[in-house]
Order: structure tokens, then sequence, then C-alpha cells
């Protein structure tokens, strides 16, 4: 199920009609050949909400780039295609999967799994066989500090999070001064939270109050309730979908009302507002991307190059995916854009070392700077670490999503203190 | 022949249930022992506080002259106290065979056997009991008199000094109850080990097997002597046969 | 017992024969099929997984719903290991000290939950068991020990020890031979189990434990026994599996509960307390599992239907046709059904 | 520690304690009678959640009613699975149900996932609160425990009232002696198991009313390993030992984070998980057999 | 001839593949009392599970009061009064007593006449009535024994088939009991369908008897004829 080729059902269908005739030396204008991508996607498990829209958002870009027909590689051009198999959000299976993919359907590039512990998995199979992998799903900062050559990373790294967050609230109430952080006792979670934590120190915040709950926990009242009397400035954590929905709803019901409340990747789901109602008005979130985003080739910064579609382009070819899926008419979430962003990063740099070799392509990574429908891509050469990518900061008005930082890409000013505030 | 059993005046109590009213005996090496007695008039109670399964709430037991009242059931095996159980209970998952070659290793008679010599002798006493051809029959298809002459086979192999038997020959044919009396005795004979029984109800058998009958009614021991006395002794005819043999 | 007990040793030797060929038959097959290592080495893992699950629960009859807190001992054993050597050297000591920590850490666990839990029966200790599992990760992450949520992370150390040449060889090929390893291990500890008193004290206990009981048997020692050599095995296969192959060791992932019952699933659908069960289990598993997900699953994609990941709801029909048609499991089959000579060679 | 927060520790440990024994009930019924473990028991309270999670979220019928409506598919998922699986496995050893149940559990998740897909989703049915000390009390979340209750009470009769509860008892004590006194074992398999189911699924739509978020395929996960552990401390197949011991789990988490609070450099919520599967060793320690069982 | 109540035909069964029963045939008259002899193992519990349903027959034909009832599971058995006092009891051993006969009375017309039962058991078997509180399974050997016929009894049965119910039992209640069941049937108009390994006195108490090994009967007959031919009941028999 090579998915991509857009007229692939065609295309099948005259290949086969048309075999002996290419035999007989039919010679199309130009030798178009195919080029592998390949992934392990969670789409089933705990991580199938995430795998499904990477699917998606890979799928998209693929689809764009065939249509600009393909990339070329030292003279040739080569369209893509898109390989996957479904790993069940299981560490055991990627490898077996990983394997496969490189070793029997002949593929050169991969995207990673999602989450650090598949990864780390994958990793020695795929650095055993050469083949580089884009970590378009792990935010983890752990996992490039371990000396891996050929695995890169697309999105800001969870220490980083909320950076944009705090810078917000900085600039727009000097008055703040405490911080309270509740987060689920996870890997990428507790990333996050060490890394808000310590940079709201050094914005000079107090973080009063630094607790976790588990993962898969039922009811947060305990770690809320002494919220009511502490009555912190702001609130952030948070940390999966069903876990940062909880926390928003039972945090409107006990009336826990701080200036602002921050919550890790639930809220970006677009039906957050439907799922929680009220309880959800005012919640900001970081964001790696929105759809609203105002990247475009007439704002590139300093340094970068502008490649791929346009934010509107790529929420199209999204949405046509989506209905072949049978999703119905839906908005990419910026998993989606995540994956999209890979394949991007991957084909210019295949472009640029015009060379499919991965040694090559790794290093044409190094030098890349690309402003993308999803913003600044950038790595560190060392580690493979995304540092050139931002958050921007979306926050739930009247029920719709709205970017309200930075500044610059902002649609609305943010809703500041939140509704209720009793200060 | 020394004592080997010592039973001093034992009670035990279920509830408002008296089970045991201050019991005594004892039991000699070599002897061959019958307990009789109506429904409920204790006998499987003093069973299971002679082989540990119940503690006494009163009186104590020894054994070789030592007080194993406190002794967890394992330990009183290992110092040579057998037991079959009324329902038999063997393994019914495993071979005739490895039951009674594990009765074998286990007993008090196993130390430092290997598995090879342990099924030799399992083999010998299938024979002994009669089991022959079941050897490779897993235990849980035989039928209950077969899984009765399983259980004595593995207390036999465990080759212990006092053998204790519930209800062995209950719901056998009158042939398969004698040929197991019979194996009792010959084993008495061939291995030295001293059997108490609690030969129930069948009087027959009671009679053919025993040396001495101890008769218990309402948790007390109500006589005792050799079958024949006992077994035409009025009282006896009266709280327990019904009418005279 | 005797300094050598030549018949334990010459049965155990035939009643192990036939897993042994079946795992050889595996490594050839690992280096022969080239792209498919990787499954091979997962169909090992389920298979060594259950074999070594098998030993406590086909032996006594306990299901240790926790056992996975025995691969996740190993894993955090083996990491300790290395991170004790990391910055002393020791080149490719990590890996026999990073297995005998695993191994020492993983026997005491078992020890002490063994000697605690051992004392219920059934379910009841099934469940306990899975309290200690979970009681375990709550604990690393609450207490924020041993790298807490976030997990120990032992690849850079590995590479600094052996350098990445040698860690990519460690990882891949020779954590698979090593796996391989402790599969004939397993297979040998089982059969010798099973040939000696220890063996028939436990079928006894199995059968049934109050019989046993009162035979004689030490009942305690020998399941707390079976126990810890179940568990240093689980732990062998943890720190292989997760801190050898994965380098990562992350609460999330080491304590799941799934494994056990993975286990647990390939015991049963090869046989219960048979030694070829849990290879034949792991063939069915993950041969299924693979074959739906990475061939059925795109013939139905290619044909309109949108079915990967969808791929459980075509393999769970299948394990539950599988179960209800052989209840005893496969190998249970065989060897019911089977002539005798057969049967012999199945158990 | 503040009056305030006692009080809340005390109030919604009792809560989400009623709604884990509802949530359990139904594993100890099926374990009671049929002695199967059933692993899938998360993924039928998935359903139940789900149940009102489109009955109210999409078609707007009241939360109180959907409970109705698990009920009745908990009536039909029961016998469906019973006649198509179990009753192939009641004589069968007993982990090849274990094994059917992980099957099934994995068919209910992976389907739901296939119709409703894998979001995470959650409804507002919004009744408001009263303030007390500081601390609101949630009348959704009063409500669903109040239903939760109803529920196991109108099971206690079934099984300690009703001549089918007699029965039912007669079939766990022994199967053949069942048959000699004319007990339909089969169909007193089939009502229990699908009894379990019932409850279990309804349960689901309790959890889903006082929770209101986090309804997703694999939601359920957690549940089966509570149910397991709440079923075991109170003494597996015992009604009110799930009641008990759910009520006594609540609070003991609650409680212990009060206490665990107090302390610099860890995560209390997290250990109470911790403590609280120390109770249930503990307790099974000095019972082996949990709280209400011989 | 008199009216029979129970009748087998060529009745097979078994476990698994092992054939047990192997074409037995037998019948019991309305009122009356068959006995059926063997050696041990010759399948005479396997027959009375067999007709009552416990295990499926292989082939043949049971017929109750002249219905066929051959495949009828056992709870439609027991509803029509066919109904067995099994070997080893299969007593509700957590359940009190009082319990265990209560369940006893499972069946319409056990609960129709639930009191006037319960009345006649415990005055049967007083020490029930002193242990009615009593859990099952702590009972005595006998005294279960009395508390699973007295269970069966609970059911009305018109034909009862009670599988060696004097096992366990100190001499002098087995006679009682044997007694009771005269008695009975003709209060109750019961039938009964005896096993049993006292033949002496099953013979006197029953009107006719099988002699059934392997499987298969190879001796019937009324038992003053039976007795006459002792010699050969010996050697079938062992005695
Ligand atoms: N756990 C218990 N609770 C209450 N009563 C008990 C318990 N165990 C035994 N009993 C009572 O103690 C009395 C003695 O029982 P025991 O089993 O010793 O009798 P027995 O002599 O073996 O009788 P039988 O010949 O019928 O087997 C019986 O009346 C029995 O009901
Ligand atoms: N559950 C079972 N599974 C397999 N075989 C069995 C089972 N029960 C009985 N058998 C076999 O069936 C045969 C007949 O047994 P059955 O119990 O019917 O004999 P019986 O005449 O009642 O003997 P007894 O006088 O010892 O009670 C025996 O060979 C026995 O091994
Ligand atoms: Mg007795
Ligand atoms: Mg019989």
């Amino acid at each position: 199920f090579i998915l991509g080729d857009r007229g692939e059902e065609g295309a099948t269908a005259t290949e086969t009609g048309a075999r002996e005739g290419a035999e007989a030396g039919e010679t199309p204008a130009e030798e178009v050949e195919t080029l592998v991508i390949g992934a392990p996607l969670s789409l089933s498990g705990k991580y199938a909400k995430e795998g499904e829209m990477s699917l998606m958002g890979a799928l998209a870009v693929v689809n764009w780039i065939n249509d600009q027909g393909g990339i070329k590689v030292g003279g040739k051009t080569y369209k893509l295609e898109f390989i996957f198999y479904d790993d069940e959000s299981n560490p055991d299976r990627v490898v077996s999967l990983v394997e496969k993919l490189i070793a029997e359907d002949n593929v050169n590039f991969l995207l990673a799994p999602y989450s650090s512990g598949l990864t780390a998995k994958a990793a020695p199979i795929a650095e055993k066989y050469g083949a580089i992998m884009l970590s378009h799903g792990g935010a983890s900062d752990k996992i490039f500090t371990q000396g891996y050559e050929f695995i890169v990373q697309i999105l800001t790294p969870a220490s980083r999070y909320f950076v944009s967050v705090l810078d917000m609230v900085k600039a727009i109430d000097p008055e703040a001064k405490t911080v309270a952080i509740v987060y689920k006792e996870s890997e990428f979670a507790r990333t996050v939270a060490e890394g808000a934590k310590s940079y709201a120190e050094s914005l000079g915040f107090e973080v009063v109050y630094f607790k976790s709950y588990p993962a898969d926990a039922q009811d947060l009242t305990p770690v809320l309730q002494p919220l009511k009397d502490i009555n912190p400035d702001v609130l952030i954590g948070g940390g999966h979908f069903a876990d940062g929905q909880l926390l928003a709803r039972q945090l409107y019901e006990l009336g826990i009302k701080p200036k602002l409340i921050g919550l890790l990747v639930a809220p970006a789901i677009p039906d957050f507002y439907d799922n929680l109602g009220e309880a959800a008005e005012g919640i900001v979130y970081p964001s790696q991307w929105e759809p609203k985003v105002k990247y475009s080739p007439d704002n590139v910064p300093e340094g970068y190059e502008w490649y791929g579609p346009t934010v509107e382009e790529f929420i199209q070819y999204f949405k046509e995916v989506a209905r072949e899926r049978g999703k119905g008419d839906i908005m990419p979430s910026y998993h989606a854009a995540d994956a999209g962003a890979a394949i991007l990063f991957l084909a210019k740099a295949i472009e640029k070392a015009g060379s499919l070799d991965p040694e090559k392509v790794r290093e044409a990574m190094n030098d890349l700077a690309l402003y993308t429908f999803y913003g600044k891509l950038k790595i560190d050469p060392e580690t493979g670490l995304q540092v050139g990518h931002d958050m921007v900061v979306g926050q739930w008005q009247n029920g719709k999503k709205v970017i309200v930082w930075p500044r610059e890409a902002s649609e609305a000013d943010p809703l500041y203190p939140l509704p209720g505030y009793s200060g | 022949m020394g004592e080997l059993l010592r039973v001093e005046s034992v009670s035990k109590r279920f509830g408002g249930v008296v089970a045991l009213d201050k019991v005594s005996f004892s039991v000699d090496e070599g002897e061959l022992i019958a307990i009789i007695g109506p429904n409920g008039s204790g006998k499987t109670t003093l069973f299971n506080v002679i082989n540990g399964i119940l503690k006494p709430d009163e009186g104590r037991v020894y054994f070789l002259g030592r007080d194993i009242t406190g002794l967890p059931p394992y330990a009183r095996v290992r110092l040579g106290i057998a037991r079959t159980f009324q329902v038999p209970r063997p393994w019914p998952g495993l071979s005739v065979l490895e039951n009674i070659a594990i009765g074998a290793l286990f007993g008090s008679g196993g130390r430092g056997l290997g598995v090879a010599e342990a099924l030799s002798q399992a083999r010998n006493i299938i024979r002994v009991v009669g089991l022959e051809g079941k050897a490779e029959v897993l235990a849980g298809q035989l039928t209950a008199p077969e899984k009765k002459l399983l259980e004595l086979a593995r207390a036999i192999a465990m080759k212990p000094r006092l053998l204790l038997l519930d209800e062995i020959v209950a719901g056998m044919s009158p042939k398969d109850a004698d040929r197991v009396v019979d194996t009792v005795r010959k084993v008495r004979d061939e291995y030295g080990i001293t059997v108490v029984s609690m030969v129930e109800h069948v009087m027959r058998v009671v009679a053919r097997f025993a040396e001495r009958v101890i008769v218990m009614h309402q948790g007390r021991i109500l006589l005792e002597g050799s079958p024949h006395e006992v077994l035409r002794h009025p009282k006896v005819v009266e709280v327990y046969l019904g009418v005279a043999p | 017992m005797t300094v050598i007990d030549w018949f334990a040793l010459r049965t155990s030797l035939k009643r192990a024969a036939p897993a042994l060929a079946l795992y050889t038959i595996l490594l050839i097959l690992y280096f022969a099929v080239p792209g498919k290592s990787q499954l091979i080495a997962q169909i090992l893992f389920y298979a060594v997984l259950g074999q070594a699950f098998n030993i406590f629960m086909g032996m006594t009859g306990y299901v240790d719903f926790g056992y996975v807190a025995f691969l996740a001992a190993g894993a955090y054993g083996f990491s300790i290991a290395i991170l004790l050597l990391s910055g002393v050297g020791g080149g490719w000591m990590f890996i026999p000290l990073g297995l005998l920590i695993a191994a020492i850490i993983a026997a005491s666990l078992a020890g002490l939950v063994g000697a605690i839990a051992l004392r219920l029966r059934g379910a009841y200790f099934a469940i306990a068991t899975i309290g200690v599992n979970e009681g375990l990760r709550y604990l690393v992450e609450g207490l924020n020990i041993l790298g807490g949520s976030i997990g120990l992370y032992i690849v850079k150390d590995m590479k600094e020890l052996v350098g990445r040449e040698g860690y990519q060889l460690a990882a891949t090929t020779l954590a698979d031979m090593l796996m391989f390893l402790l599969a004939g291990v397993a297979v040998l500890t089982t059969s010798l189990i099973l040939s000696t008193r220890m063996g028939f004290a436990l079928q006894a206990i199995r059968e049934d434990e109050d019989a046993a009981r009162a035979l004689g048997i030490n009942v305690t020692k020998y399941k707390i026994a079976a126990f810890m050599i179940s568990g240093v095995l689980g732990g062998a296969l943890g720190a292989l599996n997760w801190a050898l192959k994965g380098g990562v060791v992350e609460p999330a992932q080491v304590f799941l509960i799934l494994y056990t019952v993975e286990a647990i699933v390939i015991v049963m659908l090869g046989g219960a307390g048979t030694l070829l069960g849990p290879i034949f289990g792991a063939l069915i598993y993950i041969g299924l599992n693979f074959t739906s997900n990475v061939y059925i699953a795109p013939v139905l994609e290619s044909a309109g239907i949108k079915a990967t990941g969808l791929h459980l709801i075509i393999l769970a029909p299948i394990l539950l046709a599988v179960i209800i048609a052989a209840p005893q499991g496969l190998v249970g089959a065989i060897r019911s059904r089977a002539p005798s000579r057969l049967r012999e060679i199945v158990v | 520690m503040e009056v305030g927060q006692i009080f809340a520790t005390i109030l919604y440990g009792t809560l989400i304690g009623v709604i884990y024994g509802v949530a359990t009930v139904g594993l100890n019924v099926i374990f009671g009678v049929l002695r199967i473990v059933n692993v899938g028991h998360g993924a039928f309270i998935m359903v139940g959640a789900y149940t009102t999670l489109v009955l109210y979220g999409s078609l707007g019928v009241p939360p109180p009613i959907t409970i109705a409506a698990s009920i009745l598919l908990g009536a039909v998922l029961g016998l469906i699975t019973y006649y198509l699986v179990i009753k192939h496995l009641v004589d069968a050893p007993e982990l090849a149900t274990l094994i059917a149940t992980f099957a099934i559990g994995i068919l209910l998740q992976e389907t739901v996932k296939a119709i409703y897909g894998s979001d995470t989703r959650g409804f507002s049915w919004n009744l408001g609160f009263a303030e007390v000390l500081n601390v609101n009390i949630v009348y959704s979340r009063l409500a669903a425990a109040l239903l939760g209750l109803l529920l196991l009470i109108a099971l206690y009769a079934l099984i300690y009232r009703t001549k089918l509860g007699l029965a039912m008892r007669a079939v766990v004590q022994d199967k053949e002696g069942a048959m000699v006194v004319g007990i339909n074992v089969d169909r007193i398999y089939a009502l229990s198991y699908t009894l379990g189911i019932m409850i279990t699924v309804a349960s689901g739509s309790v959890l889903a009313i006082y929770l209101q978020s986090g309804i997703h395929p694999y939601m359920g996960e957690i549940y089966t390993l509570k149910g397991f552990v709440i079923a075991v401390m109170g003494g597996l197949g015992s009604i009110i030992g799930a009641f008990v011991a759910g009520v006594l789990f609540g609070l003991f988490e609650n409680a212990s984070y009060l206490i665990l609070s107090q302390i610099e450099g860890i995560q209390p919520l997290v250990l109470t998980r911790s403590i609280a599967f120390l109770l249930l060793l503990t307790i099974l320690l000095l019972k082996p057999t949990g709280l209400f069982r011989r | 001839m008199t009216k029979q109540l129970l009748v087998v035909e060529n009745l097979e069964a078994g476990y698994g593949e092992m054939q047990v029963l192997w074409g037995i045939s037998l019948s019991v008259a309305e009122r009356g009392i068959s006995a059926v002899l063997g050696p041990n193992g010759a399948g005479k519990t396997t027959l009375l599970r067999a007709v009552a349903g416990i295990i499926r027959p292989w082939s043949g034909r049971i017929t109750f009061s002249g219905e066929d009832v051959t495949l009828s599971p056992p709870h439609v058995k027991v509803g029509k009064g066919l109904v067995l006092v099994p070997e080893g009891r299969h007593l509700f051993p957590e359940l009190s007593v009082e319990e265990n006969l209560l369940l006893g009375a499972y069946t319409k017309l056990g609960r129709y006449n639930l009191e006037e039962s319960l009345d006649l058991v415990y005055s049967v078997f007083p020490r029930l009535k002193e242990r009615r509180e009593q859990r099952a399974g702590t009972l005595s050997g006998g005294e279960q024994q009395m508390l699973a016929i007295g269970r069966a009894l609970m059911a009305r049965p018109t034909l009862l088939m009670l599988d060696e119910p004097s096992q366990g039992l100190a001499p002098k209640i087995a006679i009682e009991i044997l007694d009771i069941l005269q008695r009975l049937r003709g209060e109750w108009g019961l039938s009964i369908l005896l096993v049993e390994q006292n033949i002496v006195k099953s013979l006197e108490i029953a009107d006719y008897a099988y002699v059934i090994e392997q499987g298969r009967v190879v001796l019937e007959g009324e038992p003053e004829e039976l007795s006459k031919k002792g010699d050969l009941i010996k050697a079938y028999l062992g005695i």
C-alpha cells in the first residue's frame, strides 16, 4: 500500500497495461524514478491519534511534492513514495518493521516512530543499515544526547515548550509573580515541566507549586484542590490528551481560576472546546504549529530559504488525504504539520546533497535553514536537535482557537486575565 | 516393641460442637489399629490432630517420645507420619507412577534419593498394591477405588513409621477391600509400618484388618479391645451397629 | 543428592532436544533470511518471555501477573552496571557485569516478593503481583529515583565503553545472539528442573498444593526457588531487550503489564507447561500479528479499505478461534490427540 | 493542612471510591461464578463511556438515561460474547479464558476506534456546584456517585435476595451439585456473565458522568488494573467486598496524598499509587482472601 | 407386567474417547426398586450420570414416564422428578446445611412442598437439624452423606437414583436409610434406582436387580432368582 503518488490507481493500471510497450522502447520525456520514504507509525495503541495525524500530514506533503514534479537529485527526477506500517505504539514491533522497511521495501529514509522509547529501539537498526530517521513526533531532548548520527529532530524540544507562554506573561503582565506547575509524570511532560520551571525562574517568577500526577490518573482533585488556597498567578502543565482534558475540566469544576492557564497538547486539538465547553474558555497552549500561522514566502527571515506548500496548500492537501481516508472534513493538528515538515526537510536535504547517500544527505542537513509552512527549521549539526523552530501560543476565545503570541504572528490579543479570575 | 504414638487428653471444639473430648490413647510399633464409631463421633478430627492439620484446643500428641503438638504437617511427615485422604487427593495431571515416585522422593525415606531410584521404587510399590498396568495412566482418570489404592501406594512409598488411613476401603467392593487389607498387612510385615486406620463402617473389614479396635462416641473413647470383643459389645451394637454382626 | 544425577541429566537432555532444535532452526533463519532477522529476533523475544514465564506458571500453576517487574528489574540492573562503569571504563565487561547485576536484582526481588506473595493462592497471588509491579513503577516515578519517569538513557555510555561500532554490534547482532543463548539456558533449566526432585515437587504443587504440603513437600521452598529462577531469566531478558537492545529504560515502558498478558497468550497458545509451547506460541502470535499488519492490511488498503492500524481487529478473532479450537494450546492439543510416540517428543 | 483540604479529601475520596466500586463489581460477578478473570474488563467500561458520550454528546439524551442504554448494550454484548466465545471455554483451562477475554477487549477497543477514532473526547453536563469551606462540591459528580450506588444496590438485591442469586451461588460452589438439584447451569453461566458485563458497561456510563472527559478507546486499561486490585482487596466474588474496597481505595488514595504532600522532593499523587498497592499487599497478608471472604 | 417408569435402552456413554457403557438396557418399575450391582469400575456411576444427564449419552434411548429424555439436560430431568444422589456428594460446601436443603427444592415441585419436605428430612436425620447453621463443608463424612440424601429428597423425586448411599455411614444409619427409602416408596410412590456395595441388603429391598460388568449387563432378574445364582454373582462381584 504505497500511497502518495497521486495518480496511483491510474498509474498502476497504465503501468501494467503498458509494460510491453515500455519494453518495446516507449521513452518518457524524462526518466522518473521513485524515492521511498518509510515509517513505522503508531496507528493503534496509545499514540494512535498522533500516528493518524502524522500519516496524513506526511502524505499531504508527499502529494504536494509529487504534484510539483517530484525532487531533482543529480539530474534525475524522483517521485516520492510513502510506506508505513502500524507499530501499535509498541517498541517491540518497531524493530522488525524498521528492518522490513529498510531491507525489504528498500526505504532509504525514515520518519522515526513516536516517542523516545520507540525511537531508541529503532535507532540501532536504522544506524546499522545507515538509514536516516527524522524525529517528527519525539520532542524528547534526551535521545539527542546519545550520540546518534542519523537521527534528526524536526520539532521544538520539550524543554523549550513553555518558553513562549512564559515570555508572553512576562510581557503583558509584569505584576504576575507566582507560577504553579502541574504535570503528568511521563518522560515528555516532565521534561517540559522541568524546562518550564527553570525558564520561569530565569524570568524572575516564583514557582510556588510543582506537582505531578501519574499517567492514567482518573481524578486530579487531590493535586488540584490546594491550588484553590494558593491561588497562583499562572498555572501551566498537563501532559497529553486525556489528562489534559481532565485537568482543564477539574480546574473549572473546582473553581480554580488563576490569571492564566497553559496546558500541553490537549487544547491544541480542535475539538477541545466541544469536549469541555465553557471549561475550555481562555485556556492557552504552546503549539508547534497552528493552521492560522502566518508563515509565508513573503516573510522569510534572514538566512532562511522558503520551501514547500503554503499553509493554505498544506491544509488543502491534508484535507484531501483525510477525506480519502474516511476521516471527513478535518483540520490538521500540529502532529500532521510536524510530519509534513519532516518530509520537506528531508526532501530539500536530498536535493541539496544531490545524492541519495545517507551520509551526504545528513551532511546537507547541517547547513539547511528552511522556512516552510511550519516555520523555521534548523538543526544543531552536532546532536541533530532542532534549534530553529519556534512555538506559537494559542488560546481558546469564544469557542475558537486563536493565535495570541508571538505578537507578529498573533490574530488577537491574549484574553488576560482569565475570565472569572478572582484576583 | 516400643510406644510409637501417644495422644494425651486431647480436646477439640468447633464453635459449640465438641468434636473431641479429652481423648487419650497410645499406639505401639507394629500395631494394626482400627478406630470406629458413629458418624460425627470425632474420628476424622482425631486423625487430623495426629497428622497436624488441626491444632488441639487442649492436650498433647507425642511421637517416639517427642512432643509434636506444635509441629506443622510436613514436619510430621518428615518424622515418619504419613496419611491418606478420605476423599482421595492424588495429583490428577500426573501419572500413577509419578504420583508414587513423588511420595518416595519426599517421604521420610526420600533424603538423597535419586529420581531414577524413586521411579524404580515406585514401580515395585505399584505391584504391591496391585495397580499393575496403570503406571502411565493419569491419576485423574482412575476410578474411585483405584484412586484410593494410589493413595495407599503413595503413602507406602514414603516409608513412614506410622501410616494413617482414612476410610480407605469405603466404596470398594468386598474383593477389592480384602485386597487392600491384605496389602496393608503385607506392608506392615515387610516394611515395618504401624497402621492406624479409621476403617469405619465396614465391619467385615475391620474384623479382618485390626488387631485392636477403638470405638469412639460423641468425641470420647467408648471402649477398646480386640475386634472380637468390641464388635459384640452391646454398647457398640446399640450406638453404632444397630444389629449384631 | 548424589554428585551428578546422570539419569536426570539424560532425561532432561532428551526432553530439551526438540526445543533446542527449533531454536537452532530459528538461529539459522536469522542469518539466512535477509531483512527478517529482527522479525525472528522478535519471535525469539516472545518465545523466551514465554519460556521464562512458563517455568513458574507451567510448573506451579501460579500466574504471576506482575512478571514484567522482573524484566524491569533486569533492565535497571543492567543500566546501573553501565552507569557504574561509564566513568571507569572496562569495555566489554559491561555485558557480563550488567547481566550479573540484572540477575542479582531480579533474584532478590523474586525472593522478597515470593516470600510475601507466595502465601497467596490463585487469582489473589496473580493480582498481588500486579500490585508489586505497579507499586515499583510508581515508586520509581514518585520518589524520582533511577531517572524517575524520564528513565535511564545509556546509549551514550555504551558508546563510550565500546565505541560506536562496538555499540552498534552490541545492540543488534550481539544482543540477539545473547537472546538465543538465553533461550537455550531457559530450555535447559526447565528440562533439568523437570527431571529432578524439584520438578516432581513443583508438579505436585501445581496439581494439588494441599496434598503436596500434607505429603511433606516443603511447598514454600520450591515455589520460591522456581519463582527466583523464572525471575532471573526474566531479568536477563529485560536487560537484553530493553537496556542492551533499546538503550532506554523508561518506567512507562518496562513496567507495562501488557507484556505479562502477552506472555500468557504465548504460553497458552502454545500449551502451558511444555517446552515447545512458548516457541509455537510466539510463532503464532507474532507471525499472525506481523502477517496481518504487514501483508493483509496493505492488501486491504490497496483495495480501498483503510485497514492499517486496524489489523488488531483481524488478529483478535483469529486468537479467539485458535483458543476455542485448542483451549489446551497447540502443543497441548497435539499431545492429547497424537499417538504416544509423537506425544513424547512434544512434551 | 486545612479543614477545607481534609473535607475535600474525604468527600472526593468517597465519591471516586463509589465509582471504583461500581467499576469493579462486574469483574467480581464474572469471576465469582465462572472463575474467569476478565482481562477485557476495561474495554467494556470504555464502551459504556462512549455510550454516554454519544447519546448525550450528540443526541442530548440526559446522562442518567444513558445508563439504561448502557445496561441494554451490556446485555447484548454480554450475550454475544458469551455464546460466541465464553461458552466454549467454561471447561477449558482457566488461562484459556484469559486469552479469550484479552482478545475480546482488543476487539472492542479497535472497533470503537474504527468507528469513533482515537481522539480523546469529553462532554459537558454541568449541574453547578455548592461551595463549602472553599471547596466546590460538584453536583454532577454527586449525581454520578449516587447513580452508581443505586446500581450496586440493585445488583446486591439480585444476588442475595432472589432465587437466581442463590442459584448463582450454588453453581459457584459445586457445578455438579447444582445440576443434580435442577439448576440450569448453562443458563446461570450465561446470565452471570451477562450480568457482569451489563454492570460493567453501565459503570462506564457512571464513570463518564463523573469525569466527563478523557474518553478514548484505550481509557479502560487502568480500570482493568484497578478493578483487579479492588476486587481482590474486597475478596473475589464478593459484591459488598467490591464496594467497601472501592470506597476504601478511593479514600486511601486521597488521604495518603494529604500526608505525602507534606514531604519535600517527592511526587505525592504518583506515590499514592505505590501506597495503595502496599495497602493491597498488607490486606492480603493479613487476610489472604481479601476483606470479605472466608 | 407393572408399568415401567424409567426405561434405558442400549445406552452407550463414556469420557473423552474412552467408552465405558456398552449398550446397557434396564428399567425401573413405578414404585419399584431396581438395584444395580457390579465390581468397581464397572460403570455404575457412569450409568447414573448418563441417565441424570450430567454426561451426554453417546447413543441409546432413555425414556422417563413414557417421554424420551435421552438428551434432556439435567435440570429438565430434575424438574420431571428424576433426581440423583451423586457419588461424592457434591454439596455446596460454603453454604449452610439448611441452604443446601433449600436448594434441593429448587424445582417447582420441590418449592411447592418445601415445608413438608424439610420436616421430613429433619425428622429422618435429626443430626442435620442440630447442624442447620453449620457450613456443609465442615460436616463429618457421614453427616455430609445424610445431607446429600436429604437434599435429593427435597426435590420431591418420583425416581430417586442413589449412588452408594451407605458409603461412609455407620452401619446403623445405613440400615435406617434403606428402611426409610422403603417407607417413602409407600408414602410418596417413590421409585428407586440403587447402586450399592451392600449386596445382601440391597437385594433384600430391591424387586429387580442388574449385575453389570465392564459396561454391560451380565445378569439380571428378581432378587430371589439371582440369589439362586449366588455363585455367579459371587464370581462377578468377587465375594
Ligand atoms: N470446622 C467445623 N466446624 C463445625 N463443626 C465441625 C467442624 N469440623 C467438624 N465438625 C463437627 O465435629 C464432629 C466430628 O467430626 P468428625 O469429622 O471428626 O467425625 P467422624 O467421626 O469422622 O464422622 P464420619 O464417620 O461421619 O466421618 C462432627 O459433628 C462435625 O460436624
Ligand atoms: N471423569 C472421568 N474421566 C475419565 N474416565 C472416567 C471418569 N470417571 C470414570 N471414568 C472411568 O470410567 C470407568 C467406569 O467408572 P465408574 O465410576 O462409572 O465405575 P463404578 O462402577 O461406579 O465404580 P465404583 O464402584 O468404583 O464406583 C472406569 O474405568 C473409570 O476409570
Ligand atoms: Mg470422618
Ligand atoms: Mg461409582
